[in-house]
């Protein structure tokens, strides 16, 4: 542990990356980037939506080739040809998107291609689940390795990926935002977690937007933009002011700029909704001109309270009026024509139709008012995409690019430009921010404000907790499926909304906050 | 961008070898580029032409329909039998698109209810109803149609060579063109066929829109079944028996992707003509059914593996192109 | 009369160009053809289907042949395509299954199908003492022959001498060998008492046969009907079948090469009485309504099986 | 560690509802098997003697080979089409050889038919693991390009029980301690899939493979590889089938084995194999070929009208998935409500 001090002498890189490059068509991601990754030490990588870091990580993980640059492990010079190869060399990676097997047992995921066999080479089921059951414990949640993956959520199938990049005791550990679906309580453990590991003497490189995490947990840091390296170091010589400067290139303005308004009249109803094994009487209301959050633990089902409202979901008892239409279950287009709309938590699955051009998806909610008759008006097509990705400043390279080029950040961004598009009356945002950078965060949350401000209605569910406590006028706590509180924005604090979150004093709580 | 483009290359190469066919047919043999061939090679592939159209729409939703050559069969036999049970022919008609939009329906609604995968549910509704069809005319076969109609299915239109079966495709081939490529409606196909649950997400009726497809492709299937059974002035319970496969090898040489969410209907279009084209050039000059056998197959083949070759090729020609820069500057 | 032309362009068009039996009709066709100095060929589709069969027609009719041979798939469907053929020249000679008779010149029926019925009847009646249940193993359900003859076994069984046999079922294994395999099985398990099988095609009675060889039912049911000396030869000797009936194919193809040949070169027109000389097989006379009979089926058994090759 | 809030959320108490389904679905095709051949065993008796049941498992037996190597593929979200023209080909061509050789050993006839499976079926790997064409468009292609070939070489040819050598004949017809010789080589292959594909690292690959093929690349799996050894497998498994097919029917012409591909994908799909891809199993596979089998027997032991015969059996195909989607989706919902 002594030789792991960050910037002793004796410390040599155990992963070194030269300048290296990579193109995708016209995009160049990486132009000419360097990293060096300390055994011992957890290494920031920071930058906006888009500046390569995935690819980045990508490259280290064999997935990608580099056009150009030179990657040395250990002062060796190595060359991946596949992830086999660089797992196979020590490198373990958590990817940004959870990349599972959803028809397989959480066991088998994380042991995939590992699975401790007997020695007639029959895999020995018991011994696989228990392996992974000691990770699972470890990382301090309840998942049963036997069960399926199908129907986990975002946050545990990120656990999960998080459980098999451990299972490889590997001696690079790299995780692409793995907390960006996690609550609080996780990824305090995730950081417990490494913080062993670095104890072990691994290197670790860490990409998160939410930059307490890098100044709680970082040594060191690399910043890019625009595909390019901008400056690193120790942590100590960085400030949050300084390192949002060199990713964005300017000041930032306040991140969460609502302010308070007179709430007008009820825009969205909820009363007495539940489904069994979901959730159970749920009722809210929120108001014109009001940002209601939704806070909770994950798994609370606030998602599924959402899906319900919203009519993706069934639901077996309870109402949903939306200015005073009420909305029947399981007819989505009916919610949306009283005003309803929903940004949904899993942009990949559920957000956006990855394989179609950006502005098919932007436009895909609001279709039939861009025709002419029964025709479509591609001029009247073009303008509406062009208006909402440029109000959220979405970095592409043209509009008819299928939408997965984006970076995963310029995605979310799509999403919210296609909901955003159709002018609704109540706004669900469930994580809206996920994966966005700390300059396109204050975008969105401006752009939320400015819509309440002129009497948007909007429910927010996120697992950011200063995200809700910043921009909600009123917080909704679930847990187990349950309504349990509401405090107004003067009562609600971190402490406040996890007591009711989990039915426990903070004292309880190993020390989140 | 680049799949965009790269489809409207393949369907230009598409229609590119329609015309390399054509003046291929021309020159292995004086009788190929003749108008009354022309006019009989096609009229040849009318029914697989008129079914690819609606093929082409469930294809791009991420469906599949199987069983259309099955209702193809049970429109001629229950057409067949009502007019030897003396219905009047407009009414025998009526009640035949009844019963191929009722086909369609069950497919439709086992597919988006019962949520069942439309391979299993058209593979079960293909011997469903062939065996309806063969119980309806057991061995019989009804041939006495009135010369008005049977006209209609073996003539052409007045002071053309253009068959009219061919004429009523062209009507309903831009129909659906238009449906696809310029409507709210054709939007959402591809939203759907490429992710069902965000299309779901966006408001668009899913379920809703599949059950329509499969009525619609019952119905052109019935349409198909009238045209043969007009076409041959003969109403048989295996009519059509093998069709789907053409069919659907057509929609897929087109360039409409079997994992839904792309193609389009001149590809599909091109496609049944290029097939249909090169078998009559080849029969005419007495290639073998063996020899034609094996051609489709391979030019089904080489419909994805030409271009997915050529694409990588050229990904690694710009590799080559960038590596000496990228050399410089590490 | 005028003698035969040289170099016809004949064609033949058999129901399915890989179906063993048409195979052997189609070469005793060309046979005839080169006897004569034609030109002669052998085209059709893989699948027994009669749409495929008008896209061949369309192409010999483009391709201006001087007669069409073809074995039709269906009795209607190829009628106006054949009439097309007809005005722009072409002979049509039908041959091993008809059209209806405005679709054609010439029809050469392999035998009287009367007698073809009545005779497969006669002959289980014999081998089964004219008692127990029998069944019939059929080819697909629109066969026209098949059908034709399956009406005249039903007719010849109206007779008195028949009242103690009963026609339990008409199967169908649509010329498909596996199918064919199965349909036998199942007729068999379904009805226990059954005594006797008539299968009127080649590909039935072999995979009727070939079923039976191996059943516990072997000598228990007879299996008789229409088949290939070649393919039936191991189950006449092993037991399994007793007697069978067939006319020579490719004497039937043979016959129809001259008949058309003859019609191309104006020697005859179609209509009864007009007579021609058929090579090695000699003179023939239209019949009725177009039709040529080759000649009276042989019978095969143990005795004889071993004088034929085909 | 100290028990924590965050261990309480449902996951826990919604495990396995899933596998449990799957468990449930194997079973409520036995059962429905079972009413299958206890009604139709009622009315005529004759259905479960020895004989017929025998008959039964034998025509079976190609089936049920074949859709051993159908459900690796479809397992990795693939599909095999191709498979009935392989059946053909390797049937006519081993017929062929014992022509032309009447001494050949029974193991190399059925090693000739594995290896020519094995060929078609490289051809079909290659296409869809290096050449990136969709599975169905691939093995279509070759479903035209095999049979194409196949008509090519028989041309109208044919193969009889007189041209086999007695001692082949006399391995389709042999059995052991009453169960045919043909029926236990299959059953063989069946196990040794079976075990394989459930616990070995090599057969979990095909299922991670059609679960999440991206993922199965950052798993390091060597995706390209395996798929072309499925297919590979899935081929030559047919071309053995192909000689089981000539042993057993003794005939064979240019057609023999169309229209297979059909019931074969019917008789996984009913034994609960997804066409989705990581979903399923031999066992099931195995199940539905029976269950489709039996329905095909039932019918004509019951005496069906032939007209009827093929409706009935379509629509009895429908009810059977319908019925056994039905029952799985009640008992996932009979587990979930269950913990409240
Ligand atoms: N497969 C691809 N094809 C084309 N362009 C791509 C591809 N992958 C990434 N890009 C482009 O490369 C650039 C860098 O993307 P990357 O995913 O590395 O960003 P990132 O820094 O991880 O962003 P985020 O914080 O949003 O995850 C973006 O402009 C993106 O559009
Ligand atoms: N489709 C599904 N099938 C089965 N279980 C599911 C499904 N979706 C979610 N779950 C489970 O339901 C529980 C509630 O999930 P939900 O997504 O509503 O939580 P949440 O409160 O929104 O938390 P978060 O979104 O932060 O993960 C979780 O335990 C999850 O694993
Ligand atoms: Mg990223
Ligand atoms: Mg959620």
């Amino acid at each position: 542990m002594t030789e792991a001090r960050p910037g002793t002498a004796v410390n040599v890189p155990r992963l070194t990356l030269s300048g290296a490059s990579k193109r995708f068509g016209p995009v160049q991601a990486l132009r000419n980037v360097s990293l060096e990754l300390y055994p011992g030490e957890a290494h920031a990588l920071l930058g906006e939506n888009g500046a390569g870091k995935s690819t980045l990580v990508k490259i280290l993980a064999g997935v990608h080739q580099a056009d150009a640059g030179e990657l040395q492990i250990g002062g060796q010079p190595v060359v991946f040809r596949g992830p086999g190869e660089a797992r196979a060399a020590g490198v373990a990676i958590i990817y940004q998107e959870p990349t599972l097997f959803p028809d397989l047992t959480v066991a088998e995921n994380v042991l995939m291609g590992r699975q401790p066999a007997t020695r007639l080479g029959r895999i020995d089921k018991r011994t696989m689940q228990r392996q992974v059951a000691g990770i699972l414990q470890e990382l301090g949640v309840a998942l049963d390795p036997a069960r399926l993956v199908r129907g986990l959520s975002i946050a545990d199938q990120q656990i999960v990926e998080i459980a098999k990049a451990l299972s490889l005791n590997a001696q690079v550990l790299i995780m692409d935002e793995p907390t960006a679906a996690l609550t609080l309580q996780e990824t305090e453990r995730l950081f417990r977690v490494v913080r062993s590991l670095r104890a072990r003497g691994a290197a670790i490189l860490f990409i998160t937007h939410r930059l307490e995490e890098v100044f709680a947990e970082c040594q060191r840091v690399t910043i890019m933009r625009d595909g390019q390296w901008v400056s690193a170091g120790v942590i100590g010589d960085y400030t949050p002011g300084s390192v949002v400067r060199q990713m964005v290139g300017r000041d930032l303005g306040e991140l969460y700029p609502h302010a308070q308004t007179q709430p007008g009249e009820v825009a969205l109803k909820v009363s007495g909704l539940s489904q069994p094994g979901m959730f159970d009487d749920v009722s809210f209301t929120v108001r014109r001109g009001e940002i209601v959050g939704l806070a909770g633990l994950v798994g609370a089902g606030r998602s599924e309270v959402a899906r319900a409202v919203f009519g993706i979901d069934p639901r077996e008892h309870g109402s949903v009026q939306v200015n005073g239409h009420t909305i029947p279950p399981l007819q989505p287009r009916l919610a949306m024509r009283a005003g309803l709309g929903l940004v949904p938590e899993d942009r990949r699955q559920q957000g956006l139709v990855m394989e179609l051009s950006i502005e098919r998806n932007a436009n895909l909610a609001i279709l039939n008012r861009l025709g002419r008759g029964l025709l479509m008006d591609r001029a009247a097509e073009d303008r509406s995409a062009q208006q909402w990705t440029s109000q959220l400043q979405l970095k592409a390279h043209r509009l008819s690019d299928p939408v997965s080029s984006l970076s995963g950040g310029n995605q979310q961004k799509v999403v919210l430009a296609k909901w955003l598009a159709t002018g609704p009356a109540v706004l669900i945002v469930d994580e809206p921010t996920r994966g966005i950078d700390v300059g396109a965060k204050a975008e969105v949350h401006r752009v939320l404000a400015e819509l309440a401000a002129a009497g948007l209605a909007v429910l927010m569910i996120s697992s950011d907790l200063p995200e809700v406590l910043g921009m909600a006028d009123r917080i909704l706590v679930m847990r187990e499926g349950r309504l349990v509180g509401e405090l107004s924005r003067e009562q609600a604090s971190e402490e406040a909304v996890m007591w009711l979150a989990t039915g426990q004093r903070s004292q309880d709580l190993g020390g989140a906050a | 961008m680049k799949s965009v483009r790269g489809l409207l290359g393949w369907e230009a190469t598409i229609l590119a070898l329609v015309v390399l066919a054509l003046l291929g047919g021309a020159l292995l043999s004086p009788d190929f580029l003749t108008a009354s061939n022309l006019s009989f090679l096609t009229a040849n592939f009318s029914e697989i032409a008129l079914m690819a159209l609606t093929m082409t729409l469930i294809i791009i939703v991420a469906e599949i329909d199987l069983s259309v050559a099955s209702i193809l069969g049970l429109a001629s036999a229950l057409l067949g039998t009502l007019w030897a049970a003396h219905v009047p022919m407009p009414l025998a008609i009526l009640l035949t698109f009844l019963a191929g939009g009722l086909a369609g329906l069950l497919n439709g609604l086992l597919v988006t209810r019962l949520g069942l995968p439309s391979l299993a549910v058209t593979i079960g509704t293909l011997a469903l109803y062939r065996g309806l069809a063969y119980a309806l005319l057991g061995d019989r076969a009804i041939a006495d149609f009135p010369p008005f109609y049977t006209n209609l299915g073996f003539g052409t239109v007045p002071g053309t060579a253009i068959p009219i079966p061919m004429a009523l495709f062209a009507v309903l081939a831009v129909l659906t063109a238009v449906l696809l490529h310029a409507t709210a409606f054709g939007r959402r196909l591809y939203a759907i066929g490429a992710n069902s649950m965000a299309a779901r997400f966006a408001g668009v009726q899913v379920e809703r829109i599949k059950l329509l497809l499969f009525v619609m492709s019952g119905l052109m299937a019935a349409l198909a079944g009238i045209v043969y059974t007009f076409r041959f002035s003969s109403a048989r319970g295996d009519n059509g028996t093998g069709l789907e496969l053409g069919v659907i090898a057509a929609v897929l040489l087109g360039g409409v992707s079997i994992f839904g969410g792309r193609g389009s209907v001149v590809g599909a279009v091109a496609a049944v003509f290029l097939i249909g084209i090169i078998n009559g050039a080849l029969t005419i000059v007495d290639v073998s059914n063996e020899i034609l056998t094996i051609v489709t197959g391979l030019l089904l083949i080489g419909s994805v593996l030409v271009p997915n070759l050529l694409a990588r090729l050229r990904a690694a020609r710009e590799r080559r192109a960038v590596r000496p820069v990228g050399d410089a500057v590490s | 009369q005028p003698a035969l032309k040289k170099g016809l362009k004949i064609a033949f068009l058999p129901k399915q160009i890989n179906n063993p039996y048409e195979v052997i009709a189609d070469n005793g066709g060309l046979a005839a053809i080169k006897e004569f100095g034609g030109v002669g060929k052998a085209v059709g589709p893989s699948d027994a289907g009669a749409s495929s069969q008008v896209s061949y027609i369309n192409t010999l009719i483009a391709q201006k042949q001087d007669a069409i041979v073809i074995a039709a798939n269906d009795a209607n469907a190829l009628v106006p395509y054949l009439k097309r053929a007809m005005q722009g020249g072409t002979k049509v000679v039908t041959f091993d299954s008809d059209t209806a008779p405005e679709g054609r010149n010439i029809f050469i029926n392999q035998a009287n199908s009367e007698g073809i019925g009545r005779a497969q009847v006669q002959l289980l009646g014999k081998l089964i003492n004219y008692t127990g249940d029998i069944a019939i193993l059929s080819a697909t359900p629109n066969a026209t022959n098949q059908n034709t003859w399956i009406k005249w076994m039903q007719e010849e069984l109206k007779l008195p001498k028949y009242k103690n046999m009963r026609l339990v079922k008409i199967a169908y294994g649509n010329d498909d060998d596996q199918k064919s395999f199965t349909e036998m099985q199942g007729l068999i398990q379904a009805y226990p008492n059954l005594k006797g099988v008539i299968s009127p095609t080649t590909v039935g009675i072999s995979a009727g046969a070939r079923y039976l060889s191996t059943s516990p039912s072997k000598g228990k049911v007879v299996l008789t009907g229409l088949g290939t000396p070649n393919q039936m030869r191991q189950f006449v000797k092993d037991g399994t079948v007793t007697a069978f009936q067939l006319w020579n194919p490719a004497d039937l193809g043979y016959l129809a090469a001259y008949a058309a040949a003859a019609l191309a070169s104006n020697q005859i027109t179609g209509k009864e009485g007009d007579t021609f000389t058929a090579g090695k097989l000699g003179k023939y006379t239209v019949g009725k309504n177009g039709e040529v009979v080759l000649g009276p089926p042989t019978t095969f058994d143990k005795a004889n099986i071993d004088k034929f090759n085909f | 560690m100290t028990a924590s809030p965050s261990e309480v959320p449902a996951s826990a108490a919604r495990a396995n509802p899933v596998q449990q389904l799957l468990r449930a679905r194997e079973l409520s095709l036995v059962l429905l098997l079972a009413v299958l051949m206890g009604v139709t065993t009622a009315i005529n008796p004759r259905f479960l003697s020895v004989g017929s049941v025998r008959d039964l498992l034998l025509n079976v037996a190609i089936i049920g080979l074949v859709v051993v190597g159908q459900t690796v593929v479809l397992l990795m979200r693939h599909v095999d089409l191709s498979v009935s023209s392989v059946v053909g080909l390797s049937a006519f061509l081993s017929g062929a050889l014992f022509v032309a050789q009447p001494s050949l050993p029974l193991p190399l006839a059925l090693l000739f038919g594995l290896l020519l499976g094995a060929v078609a079926g490289t051809i079909n790997g290659l296409l869809v693991a290096y050449g990136r064409v969709p599975a169905l468009v691939a093995t279509l292609g070759t479903l035209y390009v095999y049979r194409g070939a196949d008509y090519a070489i028989v041309h109208g040819g044919q193969i009889n029980a007189a041209n086999l050598p007695p001692s082949f004949l006399n391995f389709a017809t042999g059995s052991v301690l009453g169960v045919p010789n043909l029926v236990l080589l299959v059953l063989l292959v069946m196990v040794g899939f079976a075990v394989y594909l459930g616990s070995y690292r090599g057969g979990r690959e095909y299922y991670a493979i059609g679960s999440n093929q991206e993922a199965a690349v950052l798993a390091g799996i060597r995706v390209q590889r395996r798929t072309l050894t499925g297919f590979v497998l899935s081929g030559a498994i047919a071309g053995l089938a192909g000689v089981l097919y000539l042993a057993r029917y003794g005939t064979v012409d240019a057609s023999a084995g169309s229209g297979l591909e059909l019931q074969v994908i019917a008789a996984a799909v009913v034994g609960g194999v997804s066409i989705n891809g990581g979903v399923g199993t031999i066992a099931g596979a195995g199940i539905g070929a029976l269950l489709l089998g039996v329905i095909g027997s039932a019918l004509v032991t019951l005496r069906a009208p032939a007209f009827y015969q093929q409706a009935i059996q379509g629509a009895l195909l429908l009810l059977a998935i319908s019925v056994d989607i039905v029952l799985s989706r009640r008992t996932a919902r009979r587990l979930q409500g269950g913990p409240k």
